[in-house]
């Protein structure tokens, strides 16, 4: 069964069409790299999949359930969640209180107002044991604004995953990080992800061929091509969409 | 020959994310350079940071005159004119409505007005026919000529041109190649950030390639054909 | 010795003109009661405490007036604060025994205050708005003009007070009268009535009576003027400050006046007062309340006074005060006026006066510069507009 | 003063958090006690009132980020619904003692925001705040349509001496409603800074931040809000019955949009980010509408100017002020500069005096000059002659001073970093 | 005069009365909703510079003559706005909404101190001039009066100078293109933050210019701010956040309805009656026998109210692409 599997999803704000039939597979257990050059839609279809958006028409099935039109919290509590582009953390809330608000629903309620959080105890648990996985340790009691960019990443990420989604969608993880930043990260997304499904949006190459089982290409709104690696690489199409009209002499 | 820009060490930041680290860069009068890079490399910010348009830190000097931590209209009045690579057309206004925000004096009081509408009209005898139709109608191609014609019309020294080809039709693209050509032999100096080398090829009298947040190549067509490996580490997928 | 009263009344906002032409009439009649030692050898002062024209915050000014040990406080311009005050100073005296605070209202004619909610501690100077009705009517009942009224008020305890009593003592007085339209607007907010003229208008009415006061009845008869309404006003408050500019040329023979005196009433105590008033504060001396209130406070003093032995030591206890002022006799302006024990409202002659030009003798005296002024058409003795109380007073052992 | 979300300071063994608990505690419980004059009793029971009241609407805009303009809508109806019920008391039509009323208006409020927090928790940032302001003014507007329950413009009044007495008290006494709104006050401050603890709160406080992350943690942002706007109204109403119970009236002021206002400039004065700002907010809103009110005309005047300045230079308020000026110091004490940080302070201290100062006197005398017939003692004090050159000459001469130390303070300082 | 259709009459003079207020609204709501879309500035302080215009109307027309008021009330309220722009919000603009929003709020407590240190508390006389009294027409016996037309028509005229500005001169094209790309027309060279303190300043120019007008048709006085207050926000809500067209219905929409329901002679039960043909116990005490006339302060709140439900963006609102949980 597929983890996730969009069928003609379109998406047309005002005039302008911004997903123009998208149709993508993402197989149980598969890492897949959505790469495609600026503007292409890639984060709009995240959007459209996780429910900030809503698609104008297609299906999304995530396993065998319709999530189509199924508002984000709804989604997530699904098992799909996701990360964004831009930090999207909470500026006035600790690194530790981050990792427990993405536990609540899941060991807790949210709605609970007569009870401490701290005598929560699955939740206290398990974000202590994020916060060792993460490596932020150190950081626990730090407010988010005061974190360096690599960390606010890694915590983005950190809270994608503490809901126990097993399809995880991250958007450019590493964009913006020195080299060093971004190979831990690769590390640890691949330590995090590993019996989850995972799509993923990346300009880094370098870290697409690493991480990536397979790779689709999106250009204006579609996706042009969806395979292996090495047969990306070897893809004309792909070449002349992504990087021009390179001609070898 | 004196510089038109120069860059030192620059770093520009989305928020807290640093895309440039250190770059050094420059330009002098009427030439045209190509900026290489993958996509995400960092190139469109490059020239959102000469334009003050994302927070920036280090030395851009333009002319003798230091444009760090200037708002973006004093840098464009002083002679700079960018052409962003989603062409930011004014979407409820006619052809010649977006064309007439561009209208600008030369910034130096010696220099002659080189553009006026009817330059920009004959270059782009399209823009003409067009000129009432209001502006989010016209296709790819025509508002990325409307986006060019724009920016010449504030009579820069210096053209920031972010990816002039993206989405065009072959034709379109020849005819934009003999634009820059005309625009280079009127001594307006290019930054191009563009991916289709062939075109690249065409115009630019040197090449950058981008990565990492900074430049890992500076050199003319025949460095840059000979650096085999280099390009594959920086371009190639 | 020396008898603070605080004056809890608005002096700002839209009703601020009322309440500070009544402050000032206060300030200068005692400034004239203490030079002519009215109270023997004790002195009446008045302080000034700006209530916005709110309940609320005028039970905090309550509050605070009472800390400061102010005995006595008076009120006029709003019968929901009157009645609030009421309230809070029956509590307050209850539980502070030896702190009584006595409330002298000057304005607040709501009838309520003397007959259910009445209390040993309240004094009214003013008539209350059902004695006025009585008046009014009464001279109504005369006219066979009219034939069809409007009632308009504003929309809290007087505005409903006046449109009961018209409505009731019309019908018992004058059967034929036909009420078209009985109308009431939210208080002190409206700032354009011509949708109301234009209502009284379509509603054929020969006469509008209402209770209105302050710009609630200035913006009126100007919306009024401006629509051409051709109808009789039969008010309570046309003199109070700002509305005979509002009713200027355009109201002469059509604006009446119920209320106590007015400054073209022969008197001369009457006159000079306006005139030092005018002279004093560039303003009309139209609360004339203030002066029931002050003389007859003054008597009460002196009374006290004469039964208190040990004269080295002046001390004035409100409460005695409060004793002899339930009944008492004054002079007002010429006339008789005299407190009821029963419900501790002051029985005072009445006037029923035309709007008109004044011609500088008998009617001398203009409003606000117009050159237009009041005349008196009927003038009613105490018995004729009193009224039965139902109250029960409980007086403190 | 308590934080919101980050770690609680570790004083030894027990937590700041311990210590300011029992500073209140006992504070509140033995002031009284000391100062018992009916106007001190009058001004902490105020005090206590808006302490409440601050504090349920900071978990509106500190806690949620959802600015409200029309909270006193909550407090005005709990205060009828007590009103209401005491009356009944009163007429022996039901039996109720008098020491929940305080919960009746809670419930009251519960009631009112659960139906208004239905419509208006749709929608965060300005949204809210417009559908707040249409529900304030709807009931506004409503409330003199019905005089049977709002008593038209006199307001229902009550009287709290009703029933059977409570361990001999009859609440007839200041003292005794005093000690009676001091206990409601402690338990609702301590429910709501508990509040801060659960889950709900901080759900809330990263609804505040980031609503639409808060939906991808798989959470509805908008029931959040739903629930923290019908704690907010409970506690809101609580505050409207303890007000009843003081005042013994009800009226429809307290609904205003104007009330709404005062609330929100008092609570943002006192500092929204520390779970004490607001009740540093109520201290101030009762000094200055009670005492300041009294000195001075210019009172609304110096507390528009007062709010644009923390708007504009202390955006945490006078409580975040503080507490960031603290911690700035404990800095340097450990880099010890300590001594320099004094010379600092003294120097901006007297700054600040001086400009604040002149700005006092320059403001009255023009009052005096405006209003020269009415009388106000904080006129009266200074005896300034508003027609006198001098006069003027002096307090811009101040002014000047204050400026040039300002200066001279920021170039030290500079210096020293 | 003889009445010949008094119930035409009634309907025609209220439509005409409610049509001048809607246009006064409008003239106050323009500028508002002009600042919101544009700097994204909700100013609370818009009704005071309101205020403020009547003021300075009346000082003006008290040394010079009506028209000289008329003036200079507009362009001082205007330069005193573009002023705080400059001065003030724009440094608070990098803190986001809450923070200007804050400001313009205090500053609404500190323009009534300061109008009523200059001119007092209490309301002034401003009156409408000589050569505006008297009445324009008369509808069978109602006269339409000379000023209610002069308002329309300077709102009117307000409404047209705002489209040429907008529409046909190099000024509008600047603040048009910012609306869909501030920072390209900053790109090209354009002073955008000096345009923003221009606009700021002519949208509180307009609202003192409502002052002058309005001042002596209403009540010039300190709380006729607190007065239109919330009713311009309810129409700016109404008709869409930023929309000008919306501003100008929705003014007309709320002036319209509330001159209707001030004169209505109805009570809820009679309307439900007309409706359903179903007949209530009278009883005294209940809502439904409330008039409607009774109802008209809350009415604009009721709509609203049911706008925000039924269609949170308003009349002519735009909608944003993501789903919303702010
Ligand atoms: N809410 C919106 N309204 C209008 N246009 C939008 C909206 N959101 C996205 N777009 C447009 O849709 C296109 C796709 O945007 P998207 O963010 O999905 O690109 P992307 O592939 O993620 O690019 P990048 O690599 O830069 O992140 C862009 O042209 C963008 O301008
Ligand atoms: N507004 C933004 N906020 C945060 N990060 C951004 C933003 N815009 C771009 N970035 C990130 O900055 C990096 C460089 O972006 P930039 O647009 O300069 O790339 P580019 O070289 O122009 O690529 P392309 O060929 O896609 O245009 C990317 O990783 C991108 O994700
Ligand atoms: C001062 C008066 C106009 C007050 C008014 N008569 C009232 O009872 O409310
Ligand atoms: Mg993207
Ligand atoms: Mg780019």
């Amino acid at each position: 069964m597929h983890a996730l599997t969009l069928q003609e999803v379109k998406l047309q704000l005002g005039q302008t069409a911004i997903l123009r039939g998208v149709d993508l597979q993402l197989k149980a257990g598969e890492r897949l790299a959505l790469i495609g050059p600026n503007g292409a839609g890639k984060s709009s279809l995240f959007n459209v999949i996780s429910g900030r958006q809503t698609c104008t028409s297609g299906r999304i099935m995530l396993r065998d359930k319709n999530i189509t039109r199924l508002p984000a919290h709804q989604i997530v509590r699904q098992g799909l969640n996701r990360s964004f582009q831009t930090s999207h953390l909470f500026a006035d809330l600790s690194v530790f209180d981050h990792l427990c608000c993405a536990l609540i629903q899941r060991f807790s309620s949210p709605l609970m107002f007569w009870r401490r959080l701290k005598n929560e105890k699955q939740v206290i648990r398990n974000a202590e044991q994020l916060l060792d996985l993460l490596a932020l340790r150190e950081r626990k009691d730090t407010i988010v604004r005061e974190l360096s960019y690599a960390e606010q990443r890694l915590l983005e990420i950190g809270i994608c995953i503490a809901g126990g989604a097993d399809c995880i969608l991250l958007d450019e993880p590493t964009a913006g990080m020195s080299r060093t930043d971004a190979t831990r990260i690769v590390q640890l997304i691949r330590e995090l992800t590993i019996n989850k499904s995972l799509l993923i949006i990346e300009h880094d190459m370098q870290v697409v061929f690493d991480l990536a089982d397979r790779i689709a290409v999106m250009v204006q709104g579609q996706v042009i091509a969806c395979d292996t690696p090495q047969a990306i690489r070897a893809n004309r199409q792909v070449q002349t969409a992504y990087l021009g009209t390179w001609k070898t002499t | 020959m004196k510089n038109l820009l120069t860059i030192q060490n620059l770093s520009a930041y989305y928020a807290q994310s640093q895309v440039l680290h250190g770059l050094n860069l420059d330009i002098k009068s009427s030439e045209v350079v190509a900026l290489l890079g993958r996509n995400g490399a960092g190139r469109s910010t490059c020239l959102k940071a000469i334009m003050g348009m994302v927070r920036t830190e280090g030395q851009i000097q333009y002319r003798d005159q230091s444009l760090i931590g200037l708002p973006s209209f004093k840098i464009a009045q002083s002679g700079i004119a960018y052409v962003p690579e989603d062409r930011a057309i004014f979407a409820g206004l006619t052809v010649e409505q977006n064309l007439m925000l561009g209208i600008k004096p030369p910034a130096r009081a010696e220099s002659t007005w080189l553009w006026r509408l009817d330059d920009a009209y004959a270059l782009f005898p399209i823009l003409f026919e067009r000129r009432a139709v209001a502006a989010e109608v016209l296709s790819g191609g025509e508002q990325q000529m409307l986006t060019l014609a724009r920016s010449l019309l504030g009579n820069p020294d210096l053209l920031l041109v972010d990816e002039p080809t993206e989405g065009l039709a072959p034709q379109v693209i020849s005819q934009l190649l003999d634009f820059f050509v005309s625009v280079k032999q009127r001594g307006v100096a290019i930054l191009l950030v563009e991916q289709k080398l062939e075109l690249a090829k065409q115009i630019a009298d040197r090449f950058l390639i981008l990565g990492n947040g900074s430049i890992v190549f500076d050199g003319d067509w025949d460095e840059f054909i000979e650096n085999q490996s280099l390009r594959q580490e920086w371009l190639e997928i | 010795d020396t008898i603070k009263i605080a004056v809890i009344d608005p002096m700002s906002g839209p009703f601020g003109p009322v309440g500070l032409n009544t402050f000032n009439s206060f300030k200068f009649i005692a400034a004239r009661a203490n030079a002519e030692k009215w109270a023997g050898s004790h002195q009446i002062v008045f302080d000034g405490f700006d209530n916005k024209a709110g309940v609320q915050e005028s039970l905090s000014l309550l509050k605070t007036v009472a800390d400061k040990g102010y005995r006595f406080i008076t009120q006029g311009t709003g019968s929901a604060v009157g009645l609030a005050l009421i309230d809070a100073i029956n509590k307050h005296n209850q539980r502070h025994p030896g702190q009584e605070i006595i409330y002298l209202n000057h304005g607040s004619i709501d009838p309520d205050m003397t007959n259910a909610k009445c209390s040993f501690w309240h004094f009214r100077f003013d008539a209350n708005s059902d004695m006025k009705m009585e008046a009014l009517t009464s001279f109504i009942a005369k006219d066979k003009q009219i034939k069809k009224v409007y009632l308009l008020g504003q929309n809290y305890s007087h505005g409903h007070q006046v449109a009961r009593a018209a409505k009731s003592y019309l019908a018992r007085k004058r059967p034929d009268i036909q009420i078209v339209g009985d109308d009431l607007h939210p208080i002190a907010t409206v700032k354009d009535f011509s949708p109301y003229i234009s209502k009284i208008k379509a509603s054929g009415a020969d006469s509008v009576i209402t209770g209105n006061w302050g710009t609630d009845l200035a913006l009126l008869i100007k919306s009024a003027k401006e629509q051409n309404l051709n109808v009789n006003f039969y008010t309570y408050y046309a003199s109070s400050t700002g509305v005979p500019t509002a009713i200027g040329d355009a109201g002469v023979d059509k604006v009446k006046l119920v209320g106590y005196w007015h400054p073209n009433n022969p008197s001369k105590l009457g006159a000079s007062l306006t005139q030092g008033y005018k002279a004093q504060y560039k303003d009309d001396f139209s609360s004339t309340s203030t002066y029931a209130m002050i003389a007859s406070l003054a008597k009460a003093i002196q009374i006290v006074d004469a039964q208190f032995k040990d004269k080295s030591k002046p001390m004035i206890d409100p409460v005695k005060i409060a004793y002899a002022l339930e009944d008492l006799q004054i002079d007002f302006f010429g006339m008789p006026a005299s407190m009821r024990k029963a419900d501790h409202q002051l029985q005072l002659p009445l006037y029923v006066s035309n709007w008109e030009k004044i011609d500088g003798k008998s009617q001398r005296f203009d409003q606000e510069n117009t050159g237009l002024g009041w005349k008196t058409l009927q003038v009613f003795e105490p018995y004729v507009a009193s009224q039965a109380t139902s109250c029960q007073m409980k007086r403190p052992n | 003063m308590l934080e919101f979300s980050s770690k609680p300071i570790n004083f030894g063994f027990l937590p700041a958090t311990f210590y300011w608990a029992l500073l209140i505690t006992v504070s509140l419980l033995f002031i009284p006690f000391i100062f018992s004059s009916s106007a001190a009793l009058n001004f902490i029971t105020q005090v206590c009132i808006a302490a409440v009241l601050g504090l349920s609407f900071n978990i509106l805009l500190g806690q949620t980020g959802l600015l409200s303009f029309g909270h006193a809508m909550y407090a005005g109806l709990g205060a009828f619904a007590s009103v209401h019920v005491m009356n009944k008391i009163g007429l022996g039509e039901c039996a109720f003692p008098v020491i929940l009323i305080p919960l009746v208006g809670g419930l009251a409020g519960l009631l009112v925001g659960v139906i208004c927090g239905w419509i208006s928790s749709k929608r965060a940032g300005i949204v809210f705040s417009m559908i707040s302001l249409g529900i304030g003014e709807l009931v506004f507007a409503m409330a003199p349509m019905f005089p049977q329950y709002f008593g038209g413009e006199a307001g229902i009044s009550t009287n709290r001496v009703i029933g059977d007495t409570f361990l001999g008290l009859s609440f007839g006494p200041q003292i005794e409603v005093t000690y009676l709104i001091i206990v409601w006050t402690l338990l609702s401050m301590g429910a709501m800074f508990f509040l801060t603890l659960s889950p709900l709160g901080k759900l809330a406080s990263a609804v505040r931040d980031n609503p639409e992350r808060v939906a991808f943690l798989g959470v509805n942002p908008r029931l959040i809000r739903f629930f923290m706007i019908c704690i907010a109204s409970f506690f809101a109403g609580i505050s409207g019955a303890l007000s009843a119970l003081h005042f013994e009236i009800a009226t429809t002021d307290s609904l205003s949009m104007y009330r709404s206002g005062s609330i929100l400039l008092f609570t943002y004065i006192g500092g929204i980010s520390l779970f004490l700002g607001p009740v540093l907010g109520a201290i101030l809103a009762v000094c200055m509408t009670v005492f300041l009110s009294e000195l001075t005309p210019a009172w609304q005047l110096y507390l528009g100017i007062l709010f644009i300045l923390v708007v504009s230079f202390a955006p945490k308020g006078i409580s975040g002020y503080i507490s960031a000026y603290l911690a700035q110091i404990k800095a340097l004490y450990q880099r010890n500069n300590l001594i320099n940080v004094i010379r600092v302070s003294c120097l901006h201290l007297f700054a600040n005096a001086m400009i604040g100062g002149s700005l006092v006197i320059l403001i009255e005398l023009t009052y005096q000059l405006r209003f020269a017939d009415q009388n106000w003692m904080l006129l009266d004090w200074f005896k300034h002659n508003p027609f006198d050159v001098n006069h003027w000459i002096i307090p811009i001469c101040m002014f000047a001073l204050g400026v040039l130390v300002k200066l001279v303070a920021k170039r030290v300082l500079r210096c020293m970093r | 005069m003889q009445i010949e259709d008094p119930v035409l009459e009634f309907f025609l003079i209220n439509l005409l009365n409610g049509l001048s207020y809607g246009f006064l609204l409008f003239m106050l709501t323009a500028g508002l909703s002009l600042i919101f879309s544009l700097l994204g500035v909700l100013n609370f302080a818009h009704a005071s510079f309101y205020m403020l215009g009547a003021y300075l109307g009346y000082t003006f027309t008290g040394l010079w003559g009506f028209w000289w008021g008329l003036f200079f009330a507009p362009l001082i309220t205007g330069l005193l706005g573009a002023l705080l722009e400059r001065f003030a919000l724009r440094r608070l603009h990098a803190r986001g909404q809450l923070a200007e929003l804050l400001f313009t709020f205090g500053l609404a407590y500190m323009m009534l101190e300061m109008v009523q240190l200059i001119w007092g508390k209490l309301a002034l006389p401003y009156q409408i001039p000589q050569a505006l009294q008297g009445s324009l027409f008369l509808i069978y016996s109602s006269p339409f009066s000379n000023y209610r037309g002069f308002i329309a028509l300077l709102a009117l005229l307000v409404l047209g100078l705002l489209y040429l500005l907008i529409r046909r001169t190099n000024i509008g094209l600047v603040i048009q293109a910012a609306w869909t790309a501030p920072t390209m027309v900053e790109a090209l060279g354009h002073n955008v933050p000096r345009i923003f303190m221009w606009v700021f300043g002519f949208g509180c120019g307009l609202a003192g210019l409502a002052g002058a007008v309005g001042g002596n048709l209403l009540v010039t006085e300190p709380s006729m701010a607190a007065h239109v207050g919330s009713i311009i926000f309810v129409v700016i809500v109404l008709g869409g956040i930023g929309s000008l067209q919306g501003a100008f219905w929705a003014s007309m929409l709320i002036a319209i309805s509330q001159t209707f329901a001030v004169t209505s002679e109805l009570s809820l039960q009679d309307l439900l009656a007309l409706f359903m043909s179903i007949q209530y116990e009278a009883s005294n005490q209940s809502v439904l026998s409330i008039p409607i006339s009774h109802m008209a302060p809350m009415l604009p709140f009721v709509i609203l109210l049911l706008m925000l439900v039924v269609r949170p963006r308003g009349l002519f609102g735009q909608q944003s692409g993501l789903n919303s949980h702010a």
